[in-house]
């Protein structure tokens, strides 16, 4: 049934027609919002388990390989039940906010940063008109929602009363606002490209074998789109606050951050949101880059073998994200942490001129080539 | 931004004077980096706590934002008097507890007692026991100095070389259990010798253990050393020139990285050192500035190159004959006299002012621990340094707090 | 020529007046100066015999007197140690500090007053360094009776 | 200010020591393990290993030389009898004090306190740790004719 589905068309207005149809009625607001409703369960019972168990679990079991140790084994086989296991352990630990906290400020900061990472999900485009929510601003959305995080850091940092959190939270303002610069610009080039903000739109401009792909597309755009790629990627990391950008969180320098204070869920509310962002930078990357959902052959391309057929847009697409994702964690544990310092420099004095400069030349490449 | 740095309660005690034990010396610090905004200082408390002062050690930050204006190490947490139970346990029984003092080189420690004890009660010690104390202190401060680098790497954020320097850390400290019975604290050397021989077997292992950490070493180079993201953290940063040192009496690896030739084991030779054939590396190396951190770092490394070479050279070479001095017996006590003997530990140089009267219990053993003299550096080095620097500081300086507090 | 002729000659006319014994001999040769003339003595041995290094401070209590210990070191030229002695009497141990001298001092003059009660004279950060600050008595002293009890902390085990 | 060739050079020596780190910890993954899964692989324990005691119950003679060599006083000994009759009441270690030197091993005239492999000891309370060797359903007291099931130290015995 899901193969069918015009692309066009989000799916929870398809949930509200089958309702409306069900019940006898025209669709009214009330069938949309259900419909909605319906998808943001969905998404965050599809994507909060294989983040929160898979991303959790992969992290720590590679750093294990990589470290000569095996990381987690004892629950259950190899080890593959200890994420749940430390979700039961943080649900039952006791909740503390302590004495000189901003109480209502210290309660609503993981909500917020745990909303808008998860967020995020609902503009991907899994399969072939698989997105949750088509907007016509997909990517300026995405982009938004990382800002939005920030918001949420800051109040954990400050309603904390700690002066590490502090310093932890002022440090991810200032480096996840910078970082938005390039990512900004760089998002822009595959844009530029499709003529659509729509996430899904940009998939679909990307149909066909590996050199549609906007990263090599037709040769001659690899000159822009390779360190576009770079480019975004690294921004993508610092984002997520991930290695080498791990300022925020710098266990070594700021013991744990903005989340030093937090204890229980209140903590895992804030350790799955990351996983969630690195997931969900990664899924953008590759739609943006990596032609989404389509494979190296083309054979889920119009006209291809494999056209329409919804599983094989989805793995494609998560194989992809996946190969994003163990990057970034391969790369956490190959580098050494950057200094403050050093993050602005690579931001606005190497990233910035480079996206600008890809911005200009994609502009460029797009009067004279397409 | 000023006003509403102090409104937030984190800021609420901006007199540092209120703080317990708080005395900063009220001299303004001028920060490297030029600062256009002047804000609030934040007074912030680093320690006991915090995983990168090693140990139990405090310091008392006052920072602009980032930049610290003063730091003041506050130390003796883990103060447990050593010098007074020497004072009052035989010679025998004071043997074990200065094990304790730097746990990660305790074999050095020991030897510091000893050699002092020793000259002062004019023992000879037989020739291979000194061989055999030259294998074992050299093999500890390979691993003294794996731990420290690796260490060094996890402050600035790099968790798996650590864990690689771990492993051939492991395997050192198997070797030394097989000989002394420790893994960690060994209470392996005693007046006028040493409790055990080693097994031809064993140096085999030993021989081959050490093939295997040069093997291993391009693996820390590739990963760590020559990172691009190290270099820029860790070179030019926190320098430590050879007058400071002097000034400071800081020693080790820390004065040989600020360009200064002294090495005990070459400038007044113990315990054999004169038979064998190493160099002393001093800094500057390769990259950064002569007595920064990286080099701090690097000076380790090159060190356990010749602690490899000496280890080498003390098996091929031992010499047959008695492990220990026949005549020290438990009951042994040394007539009266003084010495000031030093040696080189892996943290900076060990020495001890023994005083003994002839009686049961030594009268005076004065502990120079190279820790608490290197960190006295702190309050100096770390003016207008990023919080980050700090930590790239504390880490290549390598303290033990066993031994700053003894 | 040892160290302490060379140190000796340094201080020329002022010797007599410094130094109160020399013993040249043994395995830990040493020259004990005056205390109010440590500064001096110090600088002369820095200056004029190479000593560059302030390697430690040691502090013994020998029941009627008590007694500094510097020990300095040579590092550039000829390592060897030097060692200046001081003698204070037992119930006001007061020496001049060498902390403006060498800030290695800073420390180890803090550590010995702090667990002999030798008190440095013009010492900038004169309190206590290991023990807190509101620790009752010295504990390397031979008379020293540790505490029984420490802010509700049973000492006596 | 930094000429351009030094700001490339800055990215491209990033990029490639970046990737140099990759090609040492990517193979690491296909490895095996380094760590031993502790309570089901026992690390290998040297016959010198100064573990938790060994108490020959029999050969003792309760002359104390133990209890006056103990640096931390973590041994209480007591005795009934004298001589040749003499039997152990108490022989009580104080884990929680004990330093594991061996200096106890070193003067015992009859080589009854020895240094054995154990390396865990745990308990939950403090008195869990001070353990009675002259209780003879102790797992480390062996009566005579009983082998030693492990080879012991026997540290610099003259």
């Amino acid at each position: 049934m899901l193969a069918v589905v015009d692309h066009a068309t989000p799916l929870s207005a398809h949930i509200a027609n089958w309702l409306a149809a069900f019940v006898g009625l025209e669709p009214i607001w009330v069938f949309h919002a259900v419909g909605a409703l319906v998808v943001a369960t969905g998404v965050l019972a599809l994507v909060v388990t294989p983040v929160g168990l898979g991303g959790v679990y992969l992290e720590r079991k590679l750093a294990g390989r990589i470290q000569n140790r095996r990381g987690p084994n004892r629950v259950g086989p190899y080890g593959l039940l200890q994420t749940l296991a430390d979700g039961v352990k943080l649900l039952s630990k006791e909740d503390i906010i302590h004495r000189g906290a901003d109480a209502p400020l210290f309660r609503l900061a993981p909500y917020i940063v745990f909303l808008s990472a998860f967020a995020g999900f609902v503009v991907l485009p899994f399969w072939p008109g698989g997105a949750p929510a088509n907007l016509d601003v997909g990517i300026f959305y995405f982009l938004a929602l990382i800002g939005l995080e920030t918001i949420g850091i800051v109040m954990a940092g400050w309603s904390s009363n700690n002066k590490w959190s502090l310093l932890g939270s002022m440090r991810e303002v200032a480096q996840v606002i910078s970082y938005e610069l390039p990512l900004g610009i760089v998002a822009m080039c595959p844009v530029i490209v499709a003529g659509t903000m729509s996430l899904s739109g940009i998939t679909e401009v990307q149909a066909g074998p590996i050199w549609k792909w906007f990263v090599f597309r037709d040769g001659i755009w690899a000159i822009v789109m390779v360190p576009a790629f770079l480019v975004f990627y690294v921004s993508g990391l610092a984002a997520a606050k991930r290695a080498p950008f791990d300022l925020p969180e710098a266990e070594s320098e700021l013991i744990a951050g903005f989340h030093t204070e937090y204890s229980g869920m209140r903590f895992g509310m804030f350790f799955l949101p990351e996983y969630a962002l690195m997931l969900s930078i990664s899924a953008v990357t590759s739609v943006l880059f990596l032609g989404g959902y389509h494979d190296p052959l083309g054979m889920s391309a119009e006209g291809g073998s494999m056209h329409g057929v919804w599983w094989w847009g989805l793995i494609w697409f998560f194989s992809k994200t996946t190969i994003l994702f163990l990057s970034q964690l391969i790369l956490r544990w190959t580098l050494p942490r950057l200094r403050i310092d050093q993050v602005m420099y690579l931001c606005y004095k190497v990233l910035l001129p480079i996206a600008m400069a890809c911005l200009v030349a994609t502009a460029f490449l797009r009067l004279f080539f397409s | 931004m000023s006003n509403t740095v102090s409104e937030t309660p984190a800021a609420a005690n901006p007199n540092p004077s209120q703080i317990q034990g708080v005395k900063l010396s009220g001299e303004r610090a001028v920060p490297v980096i030029p600062r256009d905004i002047q804000t609030d200082e934040l007074v912030f408390n680093m320690g006991p706590q915090h995983p990168s002062t090693h140990g139990v050690l405090r310091v008392v930050l006052r920072t602009d934002g980032e930049v610290v204006l003063e730091a003041q190490p506050l130390i003796g947490n883990l103060h447990r008097s050593c010098e007074k139970i020497l004072e009052n346990l035989t010679y025998v029984q004071g043997l074990p507890y200065v094990d304790r003092m730097d746990y990660l080189g305790a074999l050095n420690m020991e030897l510091g007692l000893v050699l002092s004890v020793e000259e002062a009660g004019g023992v000879e010690v037989p020739k291979r026991a000194q061989y055999l104390r030259v294998i074992m202190c050299e093999l500890n401060r390979v691993i003294s100095h794996l731990f420290a680098s690796g260490q060094f790497g996890l402050d600035m954020g790099a968790f798996t070389p650590f864990l690689y320097m771990f492993r051939e850390r492991e395997e050192g400290l198997k070797l030394l259990n097989m000989v002394t019975g420790g893994r960690l604290l060994y209470h392996y050397i005693r007046y006028g010798g040493v409790t055990r021989d080693i097994t031809p077997e064993w140096a085999k292992l030993c021989l081959a253990w050490c093939d295997r950490v040069l093997a291993h070493m391009p693996e820390y180079d590739n990963l760590l050393t020559w990172n691009n993201i190290f270099l820029n953290r860790s070179c030019g940063v926190a320098i430590l020139d050879a007058s400071t040192c002097m000034d400071f009496a800081v020693t080790g690896p820390c004065l040989r990285a600020a360009g200064v030739k002294r090495d005990l084991r070459k400038d007044m030779p113990y315990s054999s050192y004169e038979d064998f054939d190493f160099e002393v590396p001093v800094g500057p190396f390769e990259k950064g500035v002569v007595g920064d951190s990286w080099n701090r770092y690097r000076q380790r490394l090159m060190e356990i190159h010749e602690s490899l070479k000496i280890i080498r050279q003390a098996i091929e070479g031992l010499p047959e004959g008695e492990t220990q001095q026949k005549k020290i017996s438990r009951a042994w006590k040394s007539p009266p006299g003084e010495a000031y003997v030093a040696s080189e530990a892996p943290r900076g140089e060990i020495s001890c002012y023994f005083v003994s009267d002839g009686g049961k219990f030594p009268y005076r053993c004065r502990m120079r621990g190279p820790s608490f003299q290197n960190i006295a550096v702190l309050e100096l080095c770390s003016r207008g340094l990023l919080i980050g620097d700090l930590i790239a500081l504390l880490g290549s300086i390598d303290i033990t707090l066993g031994e700053v507090d003894r | 020529m040892s160290w302490i002729a060379a140190f000796t000659e340094a201080l020329g006319d002022a010797a007599e007046n410094v130094i109160e014994e020399a013993h040249d001999e043994g395995n830990h040769p040493f020259v004990r100066v005056r205390a109010e003339s440590i500064v001096e003595a110090a600088r002369a041995l820095r200056d004029k015999c190479g000593a560059e290094m302030l390697h430690q401070i040691s502090g013994v209590d020998y029941a009627e007197h008590m007694e500094v210990i510097y020990h300095f070191t040579r590092v550039t030229r000829d390592p060897g140690f030097l060692c200046l002695k001081v003698s204070v009497p037992r119930d006001n141990p007061v020496v001049p500090t060498l902390a403006h001298e060498w800030r290695a001092a800073n420390w180890t003059e803090r550590e010995t007053w702090d667990l002999l009660g030798i008190r440095f004279d013009g010492h900038p950060h004169h309190y206590r360094i290991l023990l807190a600050e509101d620790w009752v008595g010295h504990p390397l002293r031979k008379d020293y009776e540790p505490p029984t009890e420490y802010h509700g902390i049973d000492c006596t085990q | 200010m930094k000429s351009f060739g030094e700001w490339a050079s800055g990215i491209w020596n990033g990029l490639r020591t970046t990737f140099v780190g990759l090609s040492i910890t990517i193979p690491y993954i296909f490895r095996r393990p380094y760590t031993l899964q502790y309570p089901e692989e026992l690390p290998e324990i040297p016959d010198t290993e100064r573990g938790l005691h060994n108490f020959k119950i029999d050969d003792c003679i309760a002359c104390s030389q133990c209890v006056k060599i103990c640096p931390v006083d973590c041994i209480r000994l007591a005795a009934a009898g004298k001589g040749k009759l003499a039997r152990m009441t108490l022989f009580e270690i104080d884990y929680t004090k004990c330093l594991f030197c061996a200096l106890c091993t070193e003067p015992c005239p009859t080589e009854c306190i020895l240094m054995g492999p154990t390396f865990d000891l745990v308990g939950y309370t403090r008195d869990e740790v001070i353990i009675d060797y002259a209780d003879r359903d102790n797992p480390r007291t062996f009566s005579d004719g009983e082998e030693i099931p492990y080879p012991i130290t026997s540290f610099a015995r003259k």
